[in-house]
């Protein structure tokens, strides 16, 4: 970084990208505590928590999966090709992953949407009246899902910069290390919805 | 650039890897609807850890990276198991 | 170790004279070793350091392992004191602890109620904690023990009161502006003074008394306890309730009362309820005059308008009025209930402050939802009662009414 | 920060003017300068918390109300324990020393990071003016005690949220630096730095850092679920809706358990820096101190449960970490040893900061010794929650942190300002200080044996005695450390100049000007020896 008040004798390549590795690191344990509270629960209720994950929409969460699959992929491609020197599929590769997280959102709209119409939210009377394991299942999953989602809004603004930085050249060939670091915050939210998946949508 | 920085990951990688994931989905999405019991969530839980880690060595480039990174990467992981872990001995033998 | 054999104040006393005596040793030898060296090698008297060794494998060795065993040791009698805490001699009595905003309540086997926790001295007692709001402490300093009430879930504990005497309890939680006050005490009697109390009738007992014998001339065949529709009319809230009753085929309304109710079992044919059916024997000779006395005074208890159930002073010590509330007229962390009805009260009601009248309506109101009005001066931290049962409600405020 | 000037040509290194004003502090990236202005955000709140320690204390002078009502009081020590925790204690040296010194001490010119040293500072600020801003709302500030135990801090009317908020965002600020200072010491140590020429002070800011990164992300999330639960009702604590508040208690100890080593572990450095300095030693067992640093960050991950040993956890649970609670103990006692033996055959001189890191080593211990009472299952049951607790970490936050911040404060203070104050004053504040620390918090410990519990607005008349003895060491207390802090104050406007080095240290930072220049280094500088080599070479100036 240049901004230490010194002419920028060399970029830190692998000084920014262990920033952002670190940082990663405290992202994993934010949702690492969701996560504690998860396999307690799902230690103490077994039986609620599957029939409460029965009553989520698999289709809906198995196309997010592909979706935000997809958009890793989308974002890693951009990333080579920034470095090879393809400027237009970077741009377009990027512009693809913010439409991954768009459309991932979307998706968990109209899920959620449909779940809050029956009556299904946090301290909801509908939801009161069902079973203590239930209850707190449903809790975990709004609030795993919707800081999930604010990561999935963060990271494709993130993306729509980089898309832009690429177009202006302020991200190339030679300096890329920024665009490198949004690629692994995205990868990041992919890493967390694939524990998502499994342990909200799959429970029998 | 002063540093010597790994060469470009090629696309083909990064395909086959996303067709990997998506396969393993697949599977997971299948396993979940068969009943095992108890051990449907360690199944679940192992095929999600086999596709992060193909995000994090590819789509990261973990693997191209320097050992530090991987052992830091361990290190977070550990400190995030034994959280787990230690609060167990209370769950488990309340 | 037999557990029972030894008390827990032994147990952990143990434990703390033996961490505390290696400590000493230890804090006054490193002490001593520092000063020693400071003036030693003072700079005034020793003005050029002298080389020496900057490391020394054997040393970090030895004082890495030393200490290593020395507090495994300590963990070892402090796990073996905290199993002496936890392992409940057999023979213990049970009572179970009721802790809330912000006073105790203690409950013994045979459903007797206490804001104190009197015990046979010389006796194992075990704690069955639980907590009806938020998390408090039991903490008995002379015994040693201490086990938080949690919601949701019931703790344990256990102690033996050496002899007789008052030992304090304190709630070591947090748990909000009077957790300093959330203080009661041990009462340890002699074993035969305990038994003396414990056997002491209570109301419920006397209630029970009261419908065993009910049940035993065959009233309850016709007539309910809990109010549902039989045969006769109900006997719930019977005493002083206004009814309709035929006298000679004529109707007149009257209110419930003993000459009524002795009258009502001789000749049941008397003063018939309107709309029941004249089936009624007469008890005329039947009943022995304390049976009838028995149950007459259990009617005057369990009825309408009168105490209810419980007396308002009872409720006041269970639901934990008395934990904020004075009786006396000294302030605590709420008003004194002391000549509270009928005085001028300042109020805040969400942004508006206003004066009122403390009148029936206002008391059940501030009961039921303490927070809609805050008196003035003091903090909004008193829980609600709504799910207190109507009969309670109207208890506590004739009571109140009463404290003039 | 614009132009380059040659070190020697100012006088006042980094603290000259850049014609900037107050902008060119408070957008400054200079680490140094962004560690001043820590030390002035952070000293500021400490007197607050300071003053609110005073007041509790004449509350608890006699039984009954005394000065304030119990809904005061309780507010009271929970903005006092949030403000000396959050605010003081946990950035305090890292955020001040540390970013003054720790670029300097590996021949760097700056953090890796200098944008986000300063968002740091900015969040800092902005969390501590929430934290005070929720004692204005109409609900009052939050009377739930540091620790925010559920299910209370769900229920009290008072303003919870904002005050949760706001430590919310000093947990990022905790993060940010500590991002920064593993990536400095991995990236930017200068040529010649081997691992094993670092000072000390490194290596535990090194562990400390990484505390902050693997913990600080626990308390985060906790936080977020109380201000949820309040928002949402969503039941993850709450036993009625199948939600259990252990687990509340299991997350929060998670965090700040190994917060407490957040606190101590740079203490220890500075107090591993000073030692050798005034005793013209190299440092005894150089690695066994590293290392123990590491030790006691990575143990001391593992040992939250030993404050819920009453809370109705399991029996094993309390076994398990009971264990490992005394297992965290050995490395402590490690480093105290090696700071003993580094004292043998040296040539000792008291100036104020040693005394200051002497009677560290004398405060700790007894802190740390009433620690191993605490982690004892069976002892720990009676005096949980009393005194007994109160006085045990304020002999480690305050005896062991504190009186080494303020160590580090004597012996840094010439080569921040480029003067010196008075010593003599310095030596005296020191004394009084001691003699009041004890009387205050010994009597704490002994009231907290005999039973009295802890957040106790009112007590039984037994306890009045050692309480009015308690209350009167604060008073002693308090001036020593006004004393001490008139003292520094006037030895930054108007000391006697003291040249490069005056204590004759041997790390990097003696090597430079007093006050530093703006850019650290000239050329970037060739280390060739170790930090506490006072053989080779001049030992004094
Ligand atoms: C700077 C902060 C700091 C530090 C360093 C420590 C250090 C330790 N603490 Fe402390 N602690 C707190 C701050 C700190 N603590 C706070 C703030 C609380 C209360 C929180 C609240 O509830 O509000 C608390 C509470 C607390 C409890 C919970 C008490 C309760 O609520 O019931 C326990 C229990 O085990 C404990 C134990 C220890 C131990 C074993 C150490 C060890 O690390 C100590 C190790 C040090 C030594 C052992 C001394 C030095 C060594 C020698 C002199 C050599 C000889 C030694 C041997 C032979 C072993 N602490
Ligand atoms: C680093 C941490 C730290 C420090 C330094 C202190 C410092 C002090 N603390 Fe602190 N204390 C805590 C951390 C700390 N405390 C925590 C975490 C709690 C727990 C809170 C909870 O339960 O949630 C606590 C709780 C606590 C209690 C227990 C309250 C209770 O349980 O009921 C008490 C009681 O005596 C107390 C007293 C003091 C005193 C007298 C000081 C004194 O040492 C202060 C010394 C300073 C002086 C004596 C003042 C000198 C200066 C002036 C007078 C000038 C003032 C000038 C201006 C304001 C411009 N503290
Ligand atoms: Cu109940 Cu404190
Ligand atoms: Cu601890």
């Amino acid at each position: 970084m240049n901004d230490a008040g010194h002419p920028p004798v060399h970029k830190d390549y692998t000084g920014a990208k262990l920033g952002m590795w670190l940082f990663l690191f405290t992202e994993v344990l934010l949702f690492g505590g969701l996560f504690v509270l998860y396999s307690v629960y799902l230690h103490r209720y077994p039986r609620e928590f599957a029939a409460a994950a029965a009553e989520l929409n698999l289709t809906l969460g198995a196309a997010n999966t592909v979706i935000l699959l997809t958009g890793s992929l989308l974002v890693a491609v951009a990333v080579s090709a920034v470095r090879l020197g393809n400027r237009k599929l970077a741009q377009w590769m990027l512009w693809g992953g913010v439409l991954s997280g768009v459309l991932f959102l979307v998706n968990k709209y109209l899920e959620w949407s449909t779940e809050i119409r029956h009556g299904i939210y946090p301290n909801s009377p509908v939801l009161l009246q069902k079973e203590q394991g239930e209850i707190v299942f449903f809790g975990l999953y709004y609030i795993t899902l919707g800081l999930h989602g604010l990561h999935v809004l963060i990271g494709a603004v993130l993306l729509a910069v980089m898309a832009v930085w690429v177009a202006t050249g302020a991200v190339n060939r030679d300096d890329f290390v920024k665009l490198e670091n949004s690629g692994l915050y995205w990868h990041l939210v992919d890493l967390v919805w694939i524990f998502i998946f499994p342990l909200y949508y799959l429970l029998l | 650039m002063s540093e010597q920085q790994h060469p470009a990951v090629p696309y083909r990688t990064f395909v086959i890897v996303w067709a990997l994931l998506l396969v393993l989905t697949a599977i997971t999405v299948a396993v979940s609807r068969i009943h095992l019991g108890a051990l449907n969530i360690w199944v679940a839980l192992g095929i999600a850890s086999l596709k992060s880690a193909l995000v994090i060595f590819f789509f990261m480039h973990l693997k191209y990276e320097r050992l530090l990174f991987k052992l830091l990467l361990l290190l977070a992981l550990v400190t995030l198991a034994t959280f787990i872990g230690l609060t167990f001995f209370d769950v488990l033998y309340r | 170790m037999n557990p029972s054999a030894i008390s827990t104040t032994e147990a952990v006393d143990f434990v703390f004279l033996y961490i505390f005596g290696i400590s000493a040793v230890m804090l006054l030898g490193i002490t001593a070793t520092m000063i020693w060296f400071v003036v030693k090698y003072n700079r005034k008297r020793h003005p050029q350091p002298q080389p020496s060794p900057h490391y020394n494998i054997l040393l970090e060795a030895v004082w890495t392992v030393i200490p290593t065993l020395i507090v495994l040791t300590m963990f070892w009698y402090g796990w073996e004191g905290y199993t002496t805490l936890r392992d409940v001699p057999a023979d213990a009595l049970e009572v179970r602890v009721t802790a809330r905003m912000w006073s105790w309540t203690f409950t013994y086997p045979n459903e007797r109620t206490s804001d104190r926790l009197v015990v046979p001295a010389g006796r194992a007692v075990k704690l069955d904690i639980v907590s009806e709001d938020v998390l408090h402490s039991f903490y008995v300093p002379a015994f040693r023990i201490k086990r938080d009430a949690v919601p949701g879930m019931t703790t344990h504990a256990w102690f033996r009161a050496p002899e007789p005497g008052s030992y304090d309890v304190f709630c070591a939680e947090y748990c909000g502006v009077a957790h300093s006050q959330m203080i009661t005490t041990v009462d340890a009697l002699p074993e035969h003074d305990f038994e003396e109390w414990y056997r002491q009738e209570t109301a419920e007992e006397e209630a029970a008394e009261g419908e065993k014998l009910l049940a035993k001339h065959g009233c309850t065949g016709c007539h309910s306890l809990d109010g549902s529709p039989s045969v006769g009319p109900t006997f719930q809230g019977l005493f002083g309730r206004q009814v309709t009753v035929l006298t000679d085929g004529k109707e007149r309304a009257l209110t419930v009362d003993a000459d009524y109710l002795e009258r009502s079992i001789r000749q049941p044919q008397a003063d018939l309820v309107k709309d029941y059916p004249a089936i009624m024997p007469s008890y005329e000779g039947k009943i022995p005059q304390h049976d009838l006395e028995e149950i007459i005074e259990y009617f005057r208890k369990t009825g309408a308008g009168t105490a209810g159930k419980k007396g308002g002073q009872e409720l006041l010590k269970e639901k934990g009025c008395l934990g904020c509330h004075s009786t006396d007229g000294s302030p605590m962390v709420g008003p004194t209930l002391k000549g509270l009805f009928d005085r001028q009260v300042t109020v805040e009601k969400g942004r508006e402050t206003l004066t009122l009248t403390a009148g029936a309506d206002y008391l059940r109101e501030s009961i039921r939802h303490p927070k809609a009005a805050i008196v003035k001066g003091y903090p909004p931290v008193m829980p609600d009662f709504a799910d207190l049962p109507e009969e309670e409600l109207e208890a506590l405020v004739e009571y109140i009414k009463e404290l003039r | 920060m614009t132009e380059t000037r040659p070190a020697t040509a100012d006088a006042r290194g980094f603290l000259a003017p850049d014609g900037k004003g107050l902008f060119g502090w408070i957008f400054s990236t200079d680490h140094k300068r962004i560690g001043l202005l820590y030390m002035y955000a952070i000293l500021t709140f400490f007197l607050v918390g300071v003053a609110l320690g005073v007041t509790i204390r004449l509350e608890l002078l006699a039984p009954g109300e005394t000065i304030i009502s119990a809904q005061a009081y309780n507010a009271l020590f929970t903005l006092h324990g949030v403000i000396m925790i959050f605010l003081f204690i946990i950035p305090g040296i890292p955020a001040i020393f540390g970013n003054l010194f720790l670029p300097i001490h590996i021949g760097a010119n700056d953090v890796a990071f200098p944008r986000l040293n300063l968002l740091s500072w900015w969040l800092y600020m902005t969390g501590a003016l929430l934290a005070l801003g929720s004692l204005f709302g109409s609900a009052g500030f939050p009377d739930t005690g540091w620790t925010f135990y559920v299910p209370f801090s769900t229920q009290t009317t008072t303003n919870v949220p904002l005050a949760v908020f706001a430590v919310f965002i000093l947990g990022f600020s905790s993060i940010l630096t500590g991002i920064n200072f593993v990536t400095t010491v991995h990236r930017l140590r200068a040529e010649g730095m081997g691992w094993g020429r670092l000072p000390l002070f490194v290596w535990a800011l090194y562990s400390t850092a990484w505390v902050q990164i693997l913990a600080t992300p626990m308390l985060a999330i906790t936080l977020v679920l109380v201000i949820l639960e309040r928002l949402l009702g969503a039941g993850l604590f709450d036993p009625a809706k199948g939600g259990d508040p252990i687990m509340f208690q299991h997350l929060f100890w998670i965090y700040s358990h190994p917060a407490v080593y957040i606190m101590i572990l740079p203490g220890m450095g500075i107090v591993t820096e000073i030692i050798p300095v005034f005793a013209r030693k190299p440092v005894f067992g150089y690695w066994a101190i590293a290392f123990s640093s590491i030790g006691i960050a990575a143990a001391g991950s593992l040992v939250w449960g030993h404050h819920m040993f009453v809370s109705g956890m399991s029996d094993m649970a309390i076994l398990v970490f009971s264990l490992l609670t005394f297992i965290v103990a050995i490395p402590s006692a490690v480093k105290v040893f090696n700071w003993v033996a580094t004292l043998y055959k040296g040539s000792i001189s008291l100036d104020p900061p040693m005394l200051f890191a002497l009677s560290f080593i004398f405060l700790f211990s007894i802190g740390g010794l009433t620690g191993l009472i605490l982690g004892a299952a069976a002892t720990d049951v009676h005096v949980h929650d009393t005194s007994f607790v109160v006085g045990h970490f304020h002999y480690t936050m305050f005896g062991g942190t504190g009186f080494a911040f303020f160590g580090g404060m004597h012996y840094w203070f010439p080569k921040i300002y480029g003067r010196m104050y008075n010593k003599k004053i310095a030596a005296a504040a020191w004394g009084i200080m001691f003699a009041g620390f004890n009387m205050l918090y010994f009597s704490m410990m002994i009231l907290g044996l005999r039973g009295m519990p802890r957040r106790y607005y009112d007590y039984l008349p037994e306890y009045t005695g050692l309480n009015v003895v308690a209350t009167v060491g604060s008073w002693i207390l308090a001036a020593g450390l006004l004393l001490m802090f008139i003292n520094l104050f006037r030895g930054a406007r108007s000391g006697g100049p003291c040249g490069a080095n005056p204590w004759g240290g041997r790390t990097l930072e003696w090597s430079l000007a007093s006050p530093p220049p703006a850019e650290n280094f000239e050329t970037p500088p060739v280390v060739t020896h170790g930090p506490y080599d006072f053989e080779e070479g001049p030992a004094r100036p």
